[in-house]
């Protein structure tokens, strides 16, 4: 069985719950701490895209399992605004965070897979996935 | 910066502390907000690394000399981190002046090269030209001569971008001192491809397919530079009818002559100028077929030409995930009488 | 260098106290707010220049788009207080010819 | 990566004891070393705390658990500077290839724009033009007629860079359709202005002046659209003469005409022509005065025509601190016999 | 007075002593450990590029004041084959070191004032203050 564990996020002090869920299972499965450090900034910048422009969402996080390797997938979900221009908002240097090599090209850079999903006024869905080195 | 560090130093002490006391989250939050708006104030990790040594001083001043050490090696192995970062700033700026720079060419060049299509009743004519990149490499032309006569001009210059651009303003010069209307088509491929040819980098080529339609007989006159061929869309069969003119590219023998070809023209049929940023149009690894891209027209063919040829560029520019490989030109024309 | 400009209105006419140096730089925030002036039809529109020491190609081009455009709305502009190295390129140029420069009040040039 | 990491975290552990030991500047050396190696393998500030981290651990083991902890807390803090350095490399990319696509295009600009110093003999011709960027927004030109007569042309687009090169090549090919040496100067820049004002962005403009030196009669013929006036020095006064010629800008006024001025030449004396990039140096905030431009080059006057302009280059360059802030261009004759 | 001290620099072990000459001085006149830093990597820059490229010349400090400022100076000078194009090797991106941010835009960096003189055939004289904060 593979539990899925998740955080709604409406305040931001929710972005901290989802941090630490994503932190203890990421520990759990044994990555180690530069790579939880990573996961932690990656779902910090996730929760906060819900928070700061959907209002509504969820983080949810799982293990995944290959034949050769193991990781953590993270899925981040709302149903806020959308994203009009995907090709865009995924340009290094435009980045809501007034470039810093965040926002969600920092976030696929932080993670190993990365995919995401929008439609304007449908909400937006984003999956990421670290595996154990 | 100084003041930024002061204020921000005894912050940073405090989560410090209270991490190591707790080890919650929530520090290693807030901390991550310090160290965006300490990255955003250009603090560099050298000094973030002596925050750190400092915070640590205070909250126990009985710190082992080897851990101060050992603090300050770290502190000298980030000096060369914080010159790499300086340089994020000086690349962000030098490339906002070329794409300002390169935005304002290519506005220009919309000017430049902008073409009406002619109003002339019992001809529909649509036609879309989009670069890959900002600036177009694609050229085409519309003009009407007194005598009714349309002249359709398409081409395309090696390659994309910037030189490609520039090399297509050559065309647009050259055409504008010519009677166009009153010059066959060979002809004024001819005269193109001695400018051409004289003033090319040896490397480059230009493609070009230039047409007269005569309304008055019903007549496409055409001569072709070496351009992909067009196509023509029988009404009465239904079929596509490839019309494919002989001629060597512009640029690369001096002294090259064209042949004229005719073709009569039924009611409802529809001519198409394309260039091979239509025609070589991928999906992921794979080129399309010819077939494909008539099938795709063939989809839209009942709609008005203008809205057919926005919905074949629609339709294979979510194809390539919305990224052009090449400069993209489709024209149509319809006769309705 | 920067470039500030202030619009003053003063009885009918708008005057734009432009200071800094007019360059490729500068020059699309003079244009931004010169031109949307000038193509609004009837504007009367001085620009004073008393604090412009410098000004290039690209700085005289917008008053060569303000010009065009002027055409069209009706609309009129004129420069003040012209410094003397700035008048110098709206002379060599030409452009004196066809741009109201108010000599009565310009800095330093009679 | 890992394996880079592997392999110096051994070293850096090694080093680190040795510096806590003695702390040589000689560890700090071979430290800066490996930290550039790091950087250069993309190790990111996170994953150096972490190697020091491990180091630490290694050298004593017995630390104390808030030592870890606060390790544990910067590494944190340095995840952000990581991304940020990520970027630099996403940024150069970027860079190089808007750099490449622009040095094609520069080098085309720079076949398409050559001229030849037409060799007379009793005339000496000297010519530089070094474009800001990479690409020329100003024009030179010379041509010579059967009868004997150079032709001079001499131009600059409003502003520099991509735009006002794709501007220029307006000129160059409007230009080549004219029988220059049979057409007088004044007629030479109507015609140009009108094909400028056709096709040119209304927010620009060119300035142009026009010369014809006949050998024959020793005259100078020019016209002038508002560009930068050129000078004669004349040999038997040893004084600079400015060549100032009334006349409007390329672009503004569609049917502008053009006044013809004429000047006799003397043996040994000197025509110059220049755009406002040569006379609008700038020594850091301030800008040189007539005088001293033409002092610098009354320095080389007698130097031959081209190792004349090339010296009073050089000059400029370097008082600018090899930054040119506009096109430079600068051309002189002179009469030998 | 203000004694000026110098090293040579003729083989890479010159490197370090120049470091630690140039750090010394800085820490003697109340530089803190971070700038201590960044004047041992702008030694060291200068001086390995004496030993890269013109294989000989000397590495000078001294202090400089000012009504307001302290601070020091650092000179290097070789008779090496001389710099052609300056604004070249000054652009940014542009380094010896193959764009780690180093090179002679990294000194100018990490120092507070810089000038650089050279002429190709007849060596190059670099000089750099970093004044205390
Ligand atoms: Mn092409
Ligand atoms: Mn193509
Ligand atoms: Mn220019
Ligand atoms: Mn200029």
């Amino acid at each position: 069985m593979n539990p899925r564990s998740c955080v709604n996020i409406h305040k931001e002090w929710d972005i901290v719950g989802a941090r630490q869920l994503g932190r203890e299972m990421a520990k759990e499965i044994g990555f180690g701490t530069v790579d939880q450090a990573r996961i932690a900034t990656a779902v910090s910048e996730l929760a906060r895209n819900i928070y700061l422009y959907a209002k509504n969402g969820q983080v949810c996080f799982e293990y995944i399992y290959t034949n050769s390797q193991k990781g953590i997938l993270m899925t981040a979900v709302d149903t806020g605004p959308g994203i009009k221009d995907i090709s865009r908002v995924m340009q290094d240097g435009y980045t809501t965070s007034g470039g810093l090599g965040a926002g969600l090209p920092g976030v696929k850079r932080l993670m190993d897979e990365f995919d995401i999903e929008s439609a304007a006024g449908e909400g937006t869905k984003i999956k990421a996935i670290k595996w154990i080195r | 910066m100084e003041e930024t560090i002061r204020k921000n130093t005894v912050k940073y002490q405090k989560l410090l502390q209270k991490y190591i006391e707790t080890q919650d989250e929530k520090s290693l939050y807030d901390l991550e907000l310090i160290s965006k708006a300490f990255i955003k104030k250009n603090i560099l990790p050298e000094e973030l690394i002596n925050l750190h040594i400092q915070a640590m001083e205070r909250i126990y001043p009985q710190l082992l000399e080897e851990y101060k050490l050992s603090m300050e090696f770290l502190l000298e192995a980030t000096v060369f981190y914080g010159l790499a970062l300086q340089e994020v700033d000086y690349l962000r700026q030098e490339k906002d002046v070329l794409t300002s720079e390169i935005s304002v060419a290519a506005n220009m060049q919309k000017t430049l090269l902008g073409t009406q299509r002619p109003e002339v009743s019992g001809l529909d004519i649509g036609a879309i030209s989009v670069p890959a990149h900002q600036m177009n490499g694609d050229y085409h032309h519309f003009t009407k001569g007194s005598n009714g006569t349309i002249g359709i001009a398409i081409a395309d210059v090696v390659g994309k971008g910037i030189p490609a651009a520039l090399c297509m303003s050559m065309i647009k010069y050259a055409m504008d001192s010519y009677p166009e209307a009153t010059m066959s088509p060979n002809k004024v491929l001819e005269n193109l491809n001695r400018v051409v040819e004289r003033n090319i980098d040896p490397s480059m080529f230009i493609t070009m397919c230039y047409a007269h339609y005569l309304p008055a007989e019903s007549k496409l006159r055409l001569s072709s530079a070496g351009h992909e061929p067009g196509y023509i869309f029988r009404a009465e069969t239904e079929e596509f009818e490839e019309v494919r003119a002989k001629g060597i590219v512009l640029g690369v023998m001096p002294d090259a002559t064209y042949r004229e070809y005719e073709l009569a023209i039924q009611k409802d049929d529809l001519i198409i100028f394309l260039t091979d940023g239509v025609s070589e149009c991928r999906d992921g690894d794979r080129f399309i077929e010819t077939e494909e891209l008539l099938e795709v027209i063939r989809k839209y063919i009942d709609l008005p030409a203008q809205e057919l040829v926005e919905n074949v560029y629609q339709y294979f520019e979510k194809l390539q995930d919305f990224q052009l490989r090449d400069d993209f030109t489709l024209i149509v024309l319809r006769k309705e009488v | 260098m920067n470039l500030s400009v202030n619009v003053q209105e003063d009885s009918n006419v708008k005057v734009l106290e432009v200071s800094g140096e007019i360059d490729a730089y500068t020059a699309p925030e003079l244009k931004e707010t010169l031109m949307p002036l000038m193509r609004e039809s009837g504007n009367e529109i001085e620009v004073d220049l008393e604090n412009v020491q410098y000004m290039d190609s690209t700085g005289l081009g917008v008053f060569v788009s303000a010009l065009k455009a002027s055409k069209e709305s009706g609309s009129h502009y004129t420069l003040k207080n012209v410094q003397d190295r700035v008048f110098r390129i709206f002379e060599i140029t030409g452009l004196s010819e066809i741009i109201e420069i108010k000599a009565a009040i310009r800095g330093g040039n009679e």
